[in-house]
């Protein structure tokens, strides 16, 4: 596999943010303009928005976050492993299972410490 | 595939982002900001690491990024916690307001 | 000009642009989102250099992790005052740009004139784009590295732990 | 094919480390069973134990040496030296820890699990021979030190010091990791071994590529050592992190950091070592005489020891620029001193304060009349200040003598004067404290509040301040234990 390889990933990036791009701008130059308050706002018709988009978040969303963060991490090990695993045999099999005690137990404790809860 | 791109401007390439990132720690005083700029230069160092690894036909290098980038998320996931209990104290992220240690 | 040089060169040119920006910018959320483009870009440069197992953990734990708690933390301070600027660079300001500068040069003056050290200057051969992939990565992970990933493990074990005690509101 | 891997494995020479990753484990659980408000206790009593068996599985191991992990890790004399030194540290810092962090309200079984957490990390750093273990193991350690600092999530000094301490050490991993990308550039790999054999085999042809690539790397060791200049996150992260932490801080973590820049330097990049050692000449000069200048203007206690921690460091720079054996051994001697003072002398620090909900607190003005209030802690204060300073008889003074000796010894001679002068220097706010004890005005008596004082605080002190004369009169047994440690080493 050479660079060369990827070449139609790059084609389907190029494609996409062309078709983006294209179609904002399209709608840009085509689409009437009228301006008023009422269009102006978050939502022409329906409910009143209160507050705005702009709300702070909760720091539980945050251990979330992290969460989720650690165990991307986790995966990220194990697909090589994965890839690997007849090769790498029992040898593999117990290395990944150390690896996943360890967070495991991680998981263990976020669990009872509540910092899954929603509260 | 015959290329005109080799070691050199991959490494410059990366000492120059490398630079921008110190340039950034040493100017900015947006706590996110210096965190970004860190980050940065991480990414710049793990560019040298992989196209020195490249070059050498020695995945020692790639191996390395592996374990940096464990190592920037592990960083982050604290970092922003201590961030965000800053945040909780003073409100603010502009890093001259944490002063209460000068005398 | 052959196409890799011009993929490299765009790349190159966008990833230096999102990295001045980066730390310019007033306003955090605009420096997330340009560091997130310089990490695609990156992200270009290592399936270039066949590294393209660790690309795809590029986009995965930076572009698409790290930053999204980056943005969340934002989000979730929501900060409305933008860094104040008044009152002209300090001293430790034009300090720490003469370092950065200084530091580019030099690198620049090394690297610019001669190739890396003992390989050759252009295109490391066929052989070059064999180590990157998964598997040869993933053989060389469990074998040799085996330890390393163990205390990769306990890393993240103990960030997870140390980032429940800052972060959780009541403490049990 | 995994046989011979398997082989070259030699697990059973890291049982010390498997058994902190264990009790980790244990603890976690411990603290997940046990009902909450109690589990702390069963955490600290789980730890105590655990750390027991971690020095004995240290003393029954000590023959089992050589490799492991594919020469990843060694575990030799220095390993047995650091891993005992370090392990007795976190012990009496674990032990002293319980009342004093429910002082704080910070009591939570987080607390004792990121000490082992960082324990392993050091651990890793002592033992390294590969720059990726010793990387992982800083960070390791830092990850668990930032949210150690910052524990007392209400204090703002806490806060400030945690996040310092927390962006410089990032920016340092950065700078760390580009010095090592450099190095692998040059050697094609990144085994302390390989590289040493690559570079020896260049002889006066050394890149200038490899030059930077150790120059980064000792900026990484600098920041984490708190070298000057890059000191300035110590003093703040110092005093914002529970005391208890500060204690901890100023000792293990700079052990191990002084382990790791000792082994990477000496052995890696021993060819280049003649030109390093200017610039750690100009590092070790700048180091003591900034500590001491800005330990002089201090008025609170917890301040003033850390600042003065930068100078000891400084003298501990000065015993590695010897590239002898014997400059090493009076390292390795002057990290236990400094450790068995320093944590003596915290300690008092913490029985003294009054309140411990102040921002700052630990103010000289609190010792006024100390000696008329508790003569035995006052007293265990002036012997621990008057070891700090380096005067006989107690263990400070031949810490000091050691260095100061090698260092003549090895030829730097006016490097050695600046170091007794800077000592010299520091007596005077060492005995400051000391004349504070025996002052009491009127003013004085009328702030005296009760003194906070420990059956764990009174052990430990005591059991310092015992090995502190005790090495101050029988140095040679230490000296000894020092010199075969670092036996394989040069």
């Amino acid at each position: 596999m050479t660079p060369g390889d990827y070449l139609p990933i790059l084609i389907v990036f190029g494609i996409v943010g062309g078709f983006a791009y294209f179609s904002l701008a399209l709608t840009h130059l085509l689409g009437p303009r009228r301006y008023a308050p009422i269009k102006q706002d978050t939502y022409e018709c329906g409910v009143d928005y209160v507050g705005d988009s702009r709300q702070r978040f909760s720091v539980k969303f945050y251990l979330v976050a992290v969460l989720f963060l650690i165990f991307d991490l986790e995966v990220v090990f194990m697909y090589p492993w994965a890839v690997n695993v007849r090769t790498l045999g029992w040898f593999g099999f117990v290395t990944m299972t150390i690896f996943l005690v360890l967070l495991t137990v991680g998981l263990l404790y976020e669990w009872k410490k509540g910092a899954l809860e929603w509260e | 595939m015959e290329t005109t791109v080799g070691l050199n401007h991959y490494l410059i390439l990366a000492a120059l982002l490398f630079c921008i990132g110190i340039a950034g720690v040493l100017t900015r005083r947006n706590l996110l900001i210096i965190f970004m700029s860190v980050e940065l230069m991480l990414n710049s160092a793990n560019l040298t690491l992989i196209a020195f690894s490249h070059y050498l036909v020695n995945a020692v290098g790639m191996v390395f990024v592996f374990f940096t980038m464990t190592v920037a998320a592990a960083e982050v996931g604290v970092g922003l916690a201590i961030v965000v209990t800053i945040f909780r104290n003073i409100e603010s992220l502009d890093i001259r307001k944490l002063n209460v240690l000068k005398h | 000009m052959d196409s890799q040089t011009i993929v490299f060169a765009i790349l190159a040119l966008i990833s230096l642009f999102g990295g001045i920006m980066v730390v310019t910018r007033r306003n955090p959320v605009h420096s997330i989102l340009f560091l997130v483009l310089t990490f695609f870009c990156f992200a270009g440069f290592y399936v270039m250099l066949g590294a393209t197992f660790l690309a795809a953990i590029q986009v995965l734990v930076y572009a698409g992790a790290i930053m999204v708690l980056f943005l969340f933390v934002v989000m979730m301070l929501n900060l409305r005052e933008p860094e104040a600027l008044e009152g002209g660079p300090s001293f430790f300001q034009t300090l720490g740009f003469i370092v950065a500068a200084g530091m580019a040069v030099l690198l620049l003056a090394y690297f610019a004139g001669r190739p890396g050290p003992g390989v050759p200057p252009f295109s490391a051969g066929e052989t070059a784009y064999e180590v990157g992939g998964p598997e040869s990565l993933g053989m060389l992970l469990f074998t040799e590295y085996v330890f390393p990933v163990e205390i990769a493990g306990i890393l993240l074990l103990a960030a997870v732990i140390g980032a429940v005690a800052l972060a959780k509101r009541k403490r049990v | 094919m995994f046989d011979s891997l398997i082989a070259d494995m030699h697990v059973s020479r890291l049982i010390p480390e498997i058994f902190v990753i264990g009790l980790a484990l244990v603890a976690i659980l411990v603290d997940v069973v046990l009902p909450r408000g109690r589990s702390t206790r069963g955490v600290q009593i789980t730890v105590l134990i655990g750390l027991f068996a971690v020095i004995a599985a240290t003393v029954l191991g000590k023959e089992n040496t050589g490799e492991a992990f594919g020469g990843m890790v060694v575990v030799d004399g220095f390993t047995f030296f650091f891993r005992l030194l370090l392990a007795i540290i976190t012990f009496l810092v674990v032990l002293v820890s319980e009342h004093y962090i429910e002082r704080l309200n910070i009591r939570i079984a987080e607390y004792y699990l990121l000490l082992l957490f960082s324990l392993f990390g050091m651990l890793l750093m002592a033992m390294a021979q590969d720059l990726l273990i010793v990387f992982l193991g800083i960070e390791t350690m830092s990850v668990s030190l930032y949210a150690l600092v910052g524990l007392s999530r209400q204090k703002h000094t806490s806060n400030e010091g945690a996040i310092k301490y927390f962006l410089l050490g990032a920016f340092t991993t950065a700078i760390f990791v580009y010095g090592i990308a450099l190095m692998f550039g040059v050697v094609g790999s990144t085994n302390i071994n390989d590289i040493v054999t690559f570079l020896s085999g260049l002889g006066d042809s050394m890149p200038l590529l490899a030059w930077a690539g150790a120059g980064l790397i000792l900026i990484g060791f600098g920041f984490k050592a708190a070298l000057v200049p890059f000191h300035w996150w110590s003093p703040d992260a110092y005093e914002g992190a529970p005391t208890t932490i500060t204690a901890f801080m100023s000792t293990a973590p700079k052990a191990a950091a002084f382990a790791a820049f000792l082994r990477v330097f000496y052995i890696a990049f021993g060819e280049m070592w003649g030109e390093w050692t200017v610039v750690l000449w100009w590092i070790a000069v700048l180091t003591m005489t900034f500590g001491n200048l800005l330990a002089l203007r201090q008025d609170s206690v917890k301040r003033m020891l850390a600042f003065s921690s930068i100078t000891h460091a400084g003298y501990l720079v000065i015993a590695l620029l010897t590239f002898d054996r014997i400059g090493a051994a009076a390292m390795l001697f002057y990290l236990v001193v400094y450790a068995l003072m320093n944590l003596g002398a915290f300690l008092i620090a913490i029985a003294v304060n009054r309140d411990e909900s102040e921002e700052k607190g630990y103010w000289f003005d609190d010792y006024k009349g100390l000696v008329f209030r508790k003569p035995a802690l006052a007293l265990a204060m002036l012997v621990f200040m008057l070891a700090l300073a380096g005067i006989p008889p107690t263990a400070g003074f031949f810490g000091k003598y050691y260095i100061f000796a090698s260092a003549v010894n090895a030829g730097f001679v006016g490097l050695a004067v600046i170091g007794v002068l800077n000592s010299a220097v520091s007596v005077y706010y060492y005995l400051r404290l000391v004349v504070y004890m025996f002052l009491r005005d009127r003013e004085a008596r009328e702030r005296e509040g009760p003194l906070w004082i420990t059956d764990e605080i009174t052990n430990v002190v005591f059991l310092c301040l015992v090995l502190v004369l005790l090495v101050g009169l029988f140095p040679d047994a230490l000296l000894t234990f020092a010199t075969n440690s670092v036996k394989m080493l040069l």
